[in-house]
């Protein structure tokens, strides 16, 4: 199959997958409670409650209800958020970029570490660099987020006192303005580097916590599919023409192995975001994972929903793009069933 | 060479198959035990079961429910080393070793229940998809998709939070989510192994599609998904424990995500106990089998494995 | 050993043999999926329109470059894969046979209701694909496979006791400690022992796999085994024991080999008779000696030619192949091996696409070509993009750097602006022609049409 | 393709070639043993033999034999762990163009064109360090590691089986043969481009980290800004013209279309040609071709073969040949030396060896080869199965199924000596005598006693 033909099999297939998700996040709106209970507030009266009884098909059968839910998600209409006290859709766009920052600076690290420290212990296989690595990768895997997180406050808040938890500094949030709500960019444009500081102070230990495991995924992915390249005959021919090992490593066997890699640095996007609602309670974190914790103590259907929603469509772009880069970087794979 | 003139009885036959077969299971653990990570990952799993087994000797069990945390009003956030309380309290009075000790019943209960579970439903599901194939292999794998679509701790605390707070819907919510990735695997398994010529072979000799599948195709594939539930028998406890963390388990329940999040409000005024001991618990238990599994990786499916 | 090889010599009117298996027209075409929808755009004809008689006793080797469609003709022969088109008949007997290659001749859509049921009859009840229970329960106890890698055609989870017992089992043939008696045999008579029983494969030694396999096919006393390069994988000296092997063995049972490889030495020191496949066809086909010592077909000649031997240093003139093996998907008209042939003639069917070919040996000239508007295979206009690079092609087409005979066969080529109009002269498809007694071959050379090519060039 | 058929051309038997050959490379007593979990594997175990300039020599064996592991010796390409390097040398003995006659080819350098280079150490008179030879003599197995990777590629070029691994997938096939270039005719290229290889300067210092292969991601970046971009294009045109040069001397068509081609997109006889031109594009001394057609089909097997012997011819180059199957070196090669579970049986030249092979495995292995020319009743097959080289066979290691062991084969090794009678060097009791061996006539084996 083309590349170019396979990524646009992809892109047909995925709003079937969206619709297909949306029909399981109705279903479990559907699970429980009233079916038109994600619409309402408590400040509703009696004539606006039959209102959007009538709007949203109570009455009417489930295939009916799920095509006027998802007309009112198409208009924006996401319910309303009893956490936050104001409508999904309203809430949403504030915490999403709390929470973007936080996943993209934690992306960032988690790549550039990891692919790091996978050539590094991948080109020292069997070594004790290459030991240390797998034992890193391991306790990644098995690391569970929120004690991390909580050891980590307890050394570095608690007894150290090195940073403070929350976002940002009340006072420093007040002196600048917020136009894209990424308070690293904020403060770069409002020209204040003592709120870039902050800023990333407070990023510092959220970050870290949320990149760890992340870092230990791509870190055992990139070591393993660089032996394996560097395993190919290829790399042999690559010596024998005489050229340095370093050119070796670069140029043949680490730029090989990145493609295999960038899948997985697509599926851990998902892992950064399932970690953010962790992440978001720990370190009191204005962001969507926090709504979303919140969310599911107070039942907040509305919100669990959207949250849903959102994360998995995300999760399907990324890794649309990703597999599209993997299909167009990868000139050996064959393509289709 | 002298060999007995009659013919073998099948029970004969029988254990000298079986010895062989012994020997090269045998062989498998054996050859992963070589390696130092995989052997303390299998001691620490032993100890956990042991841990479990024997919880009601080590601590003697709450009454009535042994899984809800004892509580002693009078001995509040009490710090380790506090004559019975060895590992100090919450700040509910409850005992942080009971906790741990009760904790690791809970998490083994948790992980058995959800992984056979799990293997079982993947393995029908993605057997079924890739041997039968077609039209059916297209709808199957769709489903998988969008199950694969939404993140796994994102879809379970969903589940889990509609169904209700409590430790039973975590148990339906993890089974309901982790099942996909072996069907996935499976399929994959029995896509590639269905090409190979002794599946021809074994068609050339006439058997049925039925025996084919059982003998030929289905042990050649099973092994990443064993690979994959070792790794899972932590995994789950690792995700459970978040949830319960998150509060979607029974407040006072003996598990260790529940320690963790009741020890949490306390760390700013110094006290770690409570929160610190129950998470390592997590850490080694998902440790162990992360290291089991690992090396038992390294021997079944050198493929994908360090060489 | 006592095989009869001598009666191969001979090819006798079909209806006086007695075949075991009969192929005719046999046809398998592998759909292309192409697009976004994965529409089919094509097929690969892997094989297309083989016909040939497996007699009892007798080995008839198949031989050819790899992607000819021998393998795939070996699969369709052993029930493993279903023919497009075609069949392969078995168990038929000589009135039988007459009678359905008289039906066979009669097109399709001329045949009368009473020929139709006539021939549902006899496919029903002899050609392969449409067997159905206890008859399609003998032929697959009677047709056994030995596969070219003993390593994936053995499951790795089995012991030899197992993958050797395993047909006794399925036909409830032996149990218990009769079925390990049985299965002793089997082992002692490739040459293994009682001691290879509980072992695994990867335990064995390649020549020792392929033994067990050998012993497999053998259990059920199969009447024919299809090889399907049974020694390929194997180094020079197990490969002669395999042979060997083989050679007892067919004497000893009877056993009707299908010979299925590409080492010509293998497959002259095997066959009896011998097929040789390009390109899904069958392009000469005779008996052992003819096809070793006078071969007609140019492809014959080039591949003895190509294949170094051990007999022979290099001392001997032959002849090299250029160029690949055309795309099977669309196989070239007329004789399929004329794009390669060294004696190619006008008549072998020079077509549009050898213009194309043209095109892509000579620098960048490919890059020009806008479009191509086919009338047939042999009259298109080919547009470019510019009258310089139309020109330089019809120059080309006509200097020396194209085959005499390609350009023999223009006839008409024309410049209009950037567009250039050509036809070739028409060719029909080459049939294998009996040349001389039992020998068969394709080669206008050597059939009939060589009358036809006389009268063009005088 | 106007010549789509050619008789081919039999390369010529050397006739006049001169007596005392010079070798321009030796292997010594080679050792290489592998240690597995079963034990240690005599892989390669003293294996002596020469290469004489401008010969081809094949290297014949089954599986196993060792072969492969001799020739990547060469180069030093045995991955070491888990290969350990257990004794003996790989003496390769570089040579320069003749100054007599500036490579024309005259007395002095005996035709070939070439004289060796003088020792390092003492400059051509002779010293302990080049065995009294006076020529640069480079233990591969030992030399240091910027030395060999200035033979690699360069003086020493090698072919591998499958043309479809040995290409780099993701790269281009113009950017792989470049790689060889820069990395061996870095300052070449430079001249050529009309840029001075010791220039100072800041964009000749960027130009000349291009040309070494040392740039790194923000050079490269910087070398596409306009003002700097003059020169790397220069030199890289350059590059590409040489590239392009050493593709179509083996008949690539338009060898540019296929500079810019992924391996992927070219058929197996093509990628095999692009491996071919890669190993020549810097006229190396030695060519090891390691069963450079086994991958392919039969008809493209010829070509290739063809073509190797071809440029063997045109650059005056040796040829160490990697085959298992006798016919293929029978059609390509001077002089065959037959290896066994990692020993050398038997080294000859070719023709010798095909009309009287001496050592019993030659002629079980000529006996046991089909052949398509020739009708043969039945194969005589070597009985038994290759031994293990974890425990070799004591003594000779073809004793177990060789048809005429005797009981000296059993207990004595035997090396290669030259045979009364005939050329070349075989090790076989059956060529020696019992005084020679010291051993009394009943143990020795003969021809007429076969088991």
């Amino acid at each position: 199959m083309q590349i170019r033909d396979y990524i646009v099999r992809r892109l047909l297939i995925l709003p079937l997958l969206i619709v297909l998700t949306s029909i399981i996040v109705f279903a479990l709106s559907r699970a429980g409670g009233s079916p038109i209970g994600i619409y309402l507030s408590h400040e509703m009266t009696q004539e606006e409650v039959r209102e959007i009884e009538e709007r949203y098909g109570v009455d009417e059968p489930l295939v009916m209800q799920y095509l006027y839910w998802a007309g009112g998600v198409l208009r924006g209409d996401l319910g309303w958020s009893g956490v936050a006290v104001q409508p999904v859709a309203d809430v949403f766009p504030r915490r999403l970029a709390a929470t973007m920052e936080l996943a993209i600076f934690s992306a960032l690290l988690a790549v550039w570490m990891g692919v790091k420290l996978g050539t590094y212990a991948g080109a020292r296989r069997n070594k004790l660099a290459d030991h240390l690595a797998r034992v890193f990768a391991l306790s990644g895997a098995s690391l569970p987020l929120f004690w991390f997180g909580i050891i980590l406050l307890i050394v570095f808040w608690v007894n150290l006192g090195w940073v403070s938890i929350g976002r940002s500094d009340p006072e420093i949030f007040a002196r600048i303005s917020h136009p894209t709500g990424f308070y690293t960019i904020d403060s770069l444009l409002a020209g204040d580097p003592g709120a870039f500081v902050d800023a990333i102070w407070h990023l510092a230990l959220p970050v870290v916590t949320l990149a760890f495991s992340t870092t230990a995924i791509i870190l055992r992915m990139m070591r393993s599919s660089l032996v394996e390249e560097l395993s190919e005959e290829y790399v042999e021919a690559a010596r024998a023409k005489g050229l340095a090992e370093k050119l070796v490593l670069r140029r043949h066997a680490r730029r090989n192995a990145l493609i295999p890699t960038i899948t997985v640095i697509g599926l851990s996007f998902g892992f950064l975001l399932q970690g953010t609602v962790v992440v978001e309670v720990i370190y009191r974190w204005p962001g969507l994972g926090r709504l979303m914790a919140d969310a599911v103590l107070r039942g907040d259907r509305a919100t669990i929903m959207a949250y849903v929603l959102f994360t998995s469509v995300m999760f399907l772009i990324v890794n649309l793009v990703v597999d599209a880069a993997y299909a167009y970087l990868d000139r050996r794979v064959e393509l289709g069933a | 060479m002298i060999e007995a003139t009659h013919p073998p009885s099948r029970l004969e036959v029988a254990w000298q198959a079986f010895r062989v077969r012994a020997r090269r299971v045998g062989g498998v653990v054996a050859e992963a035990l070589k390696s130092p990570t995989a052997l303390i990952g299998l001691v620490m799993i032993v100890a956990f079961i042991l841990l479990s087994l024997f919880a009601p000797l080590l601590v003697e069990p709450n009454s009535p429910d042994a899984y809800q945390m004892p509580r002693d009003w009078g001995a509040l956030n009490e710090p380790p080393g506090t004559p019975g309380h060895v590992l100090g309290t919450t700040q509910e009075g409850g005992d942080v070793l009971y906790g741990i000790v009760w904790g690791s019943r809970t998490s083994l209960r948790l992980s058995l229940i959800v992984v056979s579970v799990t293997v079982t439903i993947g393995v029908i599901v993605g057997s079924v998809a890739g041997f039968i194939g077609g039209r059916l292999d297209e709808i199957l794998m769709r489903v998988v998709d969008v199950f694969l679509s939404i993140p796994e701790l994102i879809f379970a605390l969903a589940i889990a939070a509609v169904l209700g707070p409590s430790f039973r819907n975590i148990i339906l919510a993890l089974a309901a989510v982790f099942w996909v990735k072996y069907a996935r695997i499976i399929r994959g398994q029995v896509i590639h192994v269905k090409q190979n010529e002794y599946v021809d072979a074994a068609r050339v000799t006439g058997d049925s599609q039925l025996n084919i599948f059982v003998k030929d195709v289905l042990p050649n594939s099973i092994t990443p998904v064993m690979v994959q539930a070792t790794l899972d028998m932590g995994n789950v406890v690792l995700i459970g424990a978040t949830l319960s963390f998150i509060g979607l388990a029974e407040s006072g329940l003996a598990e260790w995500g529940v320690l963790v999040s009741s020890g949490q409000a306390g760390i700013s005024a110094g006290r770690w106990w409570a929160s610190t001991f129950p998470g390592l618990m997590v850490f080694l238990w998902a440790l162990a089998f992360n290291l089991f599994g690992d090396g038992l990786r390294d021997v079944l499916d050198p493929r994908t494995s360090r060489r | 050993m006592t095989i009869v090889r001598e009666h191969a010599s001979v090819e006798a009117p079909a209806s006086a043999g007695r075949a075991l298996l009969r192929v005719r027209d046999l046809r398998k075409h592998f759909p292309i999926k192409q697009g976004a929808l994965q529409r089919v755009v094509g097929h690969v004809r892997a094989v297309d329109g083989v016909s040939f008689d497996v007699r009892p006793g007798e080995t008839v080797g198949v031989v050819g470059e790899s992607g000819c469609g021998k393998s795939t003709l070996g699969r369709c022969i052993s029930g493993l894969t279903d023919p497009t088109a075609g069949g392969v008949y078995y168990g038929m007997s000589d009135e039988d046979d007459a009678r359905l290659d008289a039906l066979l001749a009669i097109p399709e859509a001329e045949r009368q209701q009473a020929q139709r049921e006539e021939l549902e009859r006899l496919e029903v009840g002899h050609r392969v694909d449409r067997l159905q229970g206890d008859a399609w329960r003998a032929y697959r106890r009677n047709c056994q496979v030995v596969f070219q890698d003993s390593f994936s055609s053995l499951n790795p989870r089995q012991l030899v006791k197992n993958i050797i017992g395993r047909p006794l089992k399925v036909y409830r043939e032996a149990s218990g400690g009769d079925l390990l008696e049985r299965v002793t045999e089997l082992l002692e008579s490739v040459g293994l022992g009682r001691h290879h029983l509980y072992r695994y494969p990867h335990q064995l030694s390649g020549g020792q796999r392929q033994r067990v396999s050998i012993a497999r096919a053998l259990a059920l006393k199969p009447a024919l085994i299809v090889l399907d390069e049974p020694t390929s994988a194997l180094d020079v000296s197990v490969q002669a024991q395999i042979l060997n092997l083989l050679g007892d063995l067919q004497a000893e049972y009877g056993l009707t080999y299908l010979f299925i490889s590409h080492d010509l030495g293998v497959v002259r020191h095997m066959s009896d008779r011998v097929v040789v496949m390009y390109l899904g066809e069958i392009v000469e086909r005779s008996s052992r000696h003819d096809i070793f010592t006078a071969p007609l077909h140019p492809y014959t000649q080039s591949l003895m030619a190509a294949r170094p031997d051990v007999m022979e240093g290099s001392t001997e003139k032959g002849w090299l192949l250029e160029g690949t093996v055309p795309d099977p998907a669309r196989p070239p008209q007329g004789c399929r091996f004329h794009t390669r042939c060294p004696v190619v003639t006008p008549l072998c069917g020079w077509e549009v696409d050898d213009v194309v070919r043209t095109l892509e040996g000579a620098d960048a000239g490919l890059d020009a070509l806008d479009a191509v508007q086919r009338h047939s295979p042999f009259h298109a206009e080919l547009a470019f993009t510019s009258e310089d690079a139309a020109e330089r092609l019809v120059r080309s087409l006509r200097s020396d750097g194209v085959k005499a005979a390609m350009r023999d066969a223009i006839v008409e080529l024309e410049r209009t602006g950037a567009s250039v109009e050509v036809r070739f002269h028409e060719v029909d498809p080459v049939p294998l022609e009996e040349v001389r007694p039992a020998h068969l071959t394709s080669c206008i050379l050597h059939t009939s049409r060589r009358a036809e090519l006389d009268e063009r060039t005088p | 393709m106007s010549d789509a058929v050619r008789p081919l051309d039999a390369p010529a038997p050397r006739a006049d070639a001169p007596a005392e050959r010079r070798a321009i490379a030796s292997v010594e007593d080679l050792r290489i043993h592998f240690s597995t979990k079963a034990g240690t594997v005599h892989a390669v175990d003293g294996v002596s033999f020469d290469i004489y300039d401008g010969e081809a020599l094949g290297l014949v064996g089954e599986t196993g034999c060792g072969k492969s592991v001799t020739a990547r010796s060469f180069l030093r390409l045995v991955p070491m762990p888990p290969g350990v390097h257990a004794g003996g040398r790989v003496l390769f003995r570089p040579s320069q163009t003749c100054g007599a006659c500036g490579g024309a080819g005259c007395e002095v350098c005996v035709r070939t064109g070439r004289v060796p280079m003088p020792c390092r150490t003492c400059g051509g008179v002779g010293c302990p360090s080049c065995d009294g030879a006076g020529a640069e003599a480079i233990d591969t197995m030992t030399a240091p590691e910027d030395r060999l990777r200035s033979i690699r590629g360069n003086r020493i070029a090698m072919i591998f089986q499958d043309p479809g691994k040995a290409l780099n997938p993701a790269l281009s096939i113009g950017d792989q043969l470049a790689e060889v270039l820069y990395a061996h005719r870095a300052s070449e290229v430079l001249s050529r481009a009309g840029l001075d290889p010791a220039d100072r300067g800041a964009t000749s210092l960027l130009v000349r980290r291009m040309a070494g292969q040392r740039s790194t991601m923000a050079e490269r970046l910087a070398l596409r800004v306009p003002g700097l971009r003059a020169d790397a294009r220069k030199v890289q045109r350059v590059a590409d013209e040489w590239v392009a040069a050493s593709l179509a001397e083996t008949h690539i068509p338009d060898p540019r279309k296929i500079m810019r081609a992924y391996p992927h997109e070219l058929s197996g006889g093509m990628k095999q040609r692009v491996m071919i031109a890669q190993a020549l594009a810097c006229d190396p001394e030695l060519l090891i071709a390691d069963e450079p057609t086994t991958a392919l089909d039969v008809t493209i097997q010829a070509r290739i073969l063809d073509l190797i012997r071809e440029l063997q011819d045109r650059h005056r180059s040796s040829v160490l040949y990697i085959s298992h199957d006798l016919s293929v070196v029978r059609r390509v090669c001077d002089r065959i030396a037959v290896m066994y579970a990692g020993k050398v049986v038997e080294t000859r030249e070719a023709a010798e060896l095909f009309r009287a092979p001496l050592h019993p495995y030659t002629r079980g292995l000529l006996g046991a080869t089909p052949s398509h020319r020739e009708e043969r009743s039945r194969l005589a097959a070597i009985e038994g199965t290759v031994p293990e080289l974890i425990d070799p066979p004591a003594a000779c290691r073809f004793h177990p199924r060789c048809p005429h062991a005797a009981e000296v084969c059993t207990t004595v090794e035997p090396t290669l000596e030259s045979p009364p009678a005939a050329e070349g060097r075989v090790a076989c009791f059956l060529y020696r005598s019992p005084a020679e061996v010291g051993v009394e006539p009943e143990q020795m084996p003969t021809l007429e006693r076969t088991r």
